[in-house]
């Protein structure tokens, strides 16, 4: 291909008056990434207005500079980053007219450094398709099986193995919903009567026993949010109204912890409590749940808010209240020492970047999408 | 589409498992096929003279605030060449999705509300409206206003806008 | 399919409780458009941040009523209305992974009364992706050919038979550009050098002949824009500085007529120029030519402006000024006996009405998607 | 890629058809493939210390009003994880593309700048610069910033953000 474009190119270059060539600047090319910082933090971008179109960004949270983007189709949610962050997990579906025509659901594979995909598996047209939060898909504890949630309405889950590159099969899961990771063999789903469902795999990624278990809350009373977040063996779920349920996974059975609540009596007379669309968020090397809350009624558990209020989930106590620069509907914390708190506000596409042990307000990063929903960090 | 059949299968098995409930969330949960039986069953209940009459309302329909949408989470298809229970042109109506229930000023009365999306054209970006009032996680799919119920639709997930059709009256026990 | 599901419908029913059914209210349906009126106008939304989901709206321009709207796929720029308007054509442009994979152009048939595709063409993945305007695919003037301009970069055209909804074929067009229809089996280029390329079709739509005519203007003076009109036999092409070039295309070959300026000496002064996506539209029965103008340099060619000037195309004199209540990028008008002048500009997405004859602004329907572009009129 | 083949082909019917033209923005209009040769040639044209010196500059290259964008119309890479002259990580450059003519404000000299796209991606979305001096219409092709020029990439018209490459000094007659 080359070769046949030299020859008209040197004619041109020949018969050009007008135009003087000079010392060439540097070959224009793609940028290459560095390994991952862990400041860097990807945003996802469902687009609402333009569903078919989801993207995601990556921001260094230290420079605030934009790294670059990947494409994520229709109903875009968010990646699944193995620890090592040797490959960049992407759940997508695409139709052969856009929003209309045949679906096709896929893993696409992306390598992060060039963020070019480099492969893709095909998996059932089914994955959930809704308001983006994380636990829609997850990585085993050791990154071999990605499982994916669908609701066709009929609920399942496909098991891709991202090692071998192949689908392994679809399960029903009638009933239950989401992805929580609870070991390399093992993970939970949340189910409408406020129990959890425990999934086996074996080592070939096949589903081997679904056991269900009692509810470890009642759904009558005080609903917790799908927007569970993992600290170690343990799943944090969140009421509407802040009470914490606390989950062991780490045996054959979920076991549940003395539940606690955000709230004061006093904030409880307030009316504070958690809200938007990804709320939480944990440090785990010190043990702390970083949780968006604000001041609202029954119908306001989605709503974005202004205030961080940071736990020690040991001992349950409140340690900090940060007061966020704008409004936020999801935070990330990041997982190094020295961690930054992220934040976006789906209705004002920018990303704010925060100490996440001062809770200083360090910048803002504009022009990022135009739906910014789930923040995911290295 | 193959997941009807399953569907069917599955519904009957919610049933059992939620007629041994109690509390109303769980039972509206299990109705929601009422909603997919306005579209899917109009001979059979067209000429039924017998029910209570439909209810008197008031305020704007293209308005957020109108009583209907207490529920609801999208575009309004009134904004968008539809209606409140009309779907727009070249859209598709999703004869499954979550329901809500909205008191309704006129009369004091509980109403069950069923919130169809419209499906087949990308977002029509028009009147968007977010109301969670009895909204839930999306582990109870029907009673969760975040699931894209285009799903259910025969066009699928290709989400337009969302319509409010009332389904009948809340009954407290 | 229906039957399948009837059955656990009435099992659910029967064993409902809490819920009461009341007086059914009507049937939940698509709704269905009647005939088109001449006051609807069709807006192009290329969807510039989320390219992949471009769209067009239906908007009734007396009530200011929201009727409708197509999704348009990847670099959406305009619709091909028949005259009749028995059917709807639209160029469009897919991958089969949003924005990357393989490629595939259609013309996708819609019914005009559902709005739902009922039939496509597969044409060559090559249309021309860039800014929207008019004149990028054409239909003759008995509308039984669709004519579309192609760029890779090399140039050609493809030809749809409509009526039998197939490819004819596709021609080389090297060095001219657009299509601009001058009969049942003409249209004419636009070249590089100023001239014009006739193409003559046969009644099975293969290009039969292709002659080059001489420039009629001289680019190294001063351009026309590519965003001619229409009026009659005679396209009329508007230059950079606002010199107008009637060319009459009633015949084998083009004939130029006599040019004027849409601006006095004085006006030329105050640099008064033509700009805009779609700066000119014509009312055909009034032989009225309406242009959006500003004042500006070398480069704004393509700015925004606030006035429309309506000029008289046989006596070739200014008749009227309409000050806009709003910028605008794009005008249209419609074609009936009491016109109205449609605006929209791209970096506010809204649809002012004016009243064509007096210019008196009526009205503004907001929310019109994201980056709207061409305006067209059934 | 078939079209790169017909391509070759007309270009050198443009080269006789132009160079029997006298205006400089017709000849510029010819040379345009020297953008393309920039990434394409690399080893052909490496270690060539004959040429002046490339400009000195100043400004911001991530603000729209560096002197390089005077007839860009598109997000600057800059702004999008690449740079002035480098695609983002994910995109891969058009090799052929229009050309513009700006005035360098450090040493006064017209340069020819090629306004390479970056492709393969969705719309960066950031830091879109509209200048449109000495862009011409989309009918003569190469001075064109209306045209998206992934067209010319290897990955098809996805439009992702827009470089600004020296290529040459404007040598006026």
């Amino acid at each position: 291909m080359l070769r046949k474009l030299i020859v008209p190119v040197c004619l041109l270059l020949q018969s050009t008056v007008g135009f003087a060539e000079i010392e060439r600047e540097s070959l224009p090319e793609s940028r290459v990434l560095p390994g991952p910082s862990p400041h860097w933090v990807w945003v996802s971008d469902m687009a609402f207005h333009n569903m078919p179109d989801g993207k995601v960004y990556l921001v260094d949270g230290d420079s605030g500079k934009f790294l670059g983007m990947l494409s994520g189709g229709l109903g875009f949610t968010a990646l699944e980053l193995p620890a090592d962050y040797s490959q960049i997990y992407s759940p997508e579906t695409y139709f052969s007219r856009g929003s209309r025509g045949e679906r096709t659901d896929v893993i696409t594979f992306y390598d992060p450094r060039t963020l070019q995909p480099n492969g893709e598996v095909i998996i059932p047209p089914k994955r959930l398709q809704g308001m983006p939060t994380h636990n829609y898909s997850a990585l085993t504890d050791d990154d071999r099986f990605l499982i994916v949630y669908n609701f066709t309405p009929a609920q399942s889950i496909s098991v891709i193995d991202v090692q071998e590159r192949r689908l392994v099969g679809e399960t029903e899961t009638a009933g239950c919903a989401l992805v929580l990771p609870s070991g390399n063999r093992r993970f939970q789903m949340m189910c409408g009567d406020g129990s959890l469902l425990t999934v086996t795999l074996n080592d070939a990624g096949e589903v081997t026993n679904k056991q269900r278990n009692e509810p470890f809350f009642d759904p009558n009373d005080d609903w917790v949010t799908e927007k569970a977040v993992r600290w170690g063996d343990t799943w944090v779920f969140v009421s509407y109204l802040g009470t914490v349920y606390p989950v062991d996974v780490s045996g054959d059975r979920p076991r549940p912890g003395k539940t606690w609540s955000l709230f004061s009596e006093e904030e409880k007379q307030a009316s504070w409590r958690p809200g938007g669309i990804q709320h939480l968020a944990v440090h785990l090397t010190s043990d702390k749940l970083y949780a968006l809350v604000h001041q609202g009624q029954d119908g306001t558990h989605k709503d974005p808010g202004q205030d961080v209020w940071v736990y020690d989930l040991k001992t349950q106590k409140k340690l900090q209240e940060i007061k966020l620069e704008k409004l936020s509907s999801a935070i990330q914390v990041s997982k190094d020492k020295a961690p930054l708190l992220f934040s976006v506000f789906i209705g004002n596409p920018a990303l704010d970047v925060y100490d996440a042990l001062s809770g200083e307000y360090l910048r803002s990063v504009d022009e990022i999408g135009m739906t910014p929903t789930v923040l995911q960090t290295p | 589409m193959k997941w009807l059949d399953r569907f069917a299968e599955k519904s009957a098995r919610r049933v059992a498992r939620s007629s041994s409930r109690r509390s109303f969330i769980a039972k509206a949960g299990t109705v929601m096929l009422g909603a997919a039986a306005v579209p899917l069953l109009p001979v059979a209940r067209a000429n039924d003279s017998s029910r209570p009459p439909a209810p008197t309302e008031s305020g704007d329909p293209d308005s957020c605030d109108y009583w209907r949408y207490c529920a609801i989470d999208g575009y309004l298809c009134g904004c968008c060449g539809g209606s409140f229970n009309t779907c727009p042109p070249g859209t598709t109506m999703s004869p499954i999705t979550w329901l809500g229930t909205c008191t309704n000023p006129v009369d004091g009365k509980d109403y069950i509300i069923s919130y169809n999306d419209c499906c087949g054209q990308s977002s029509c970006g028009r009147c968007l409206c977010t109301r969670s009032e009895g909204d839930r996680p999306v582990y109870q799919p029907f009673l969760s206003n975040d699931i894209n119920w285009c799903a259910g639709s025969p066009v699928d997930v290709s989400y337009n806008c969302s319509t409010a059709v009332v389904l009948g009256l809340a009954v407290a026990e």
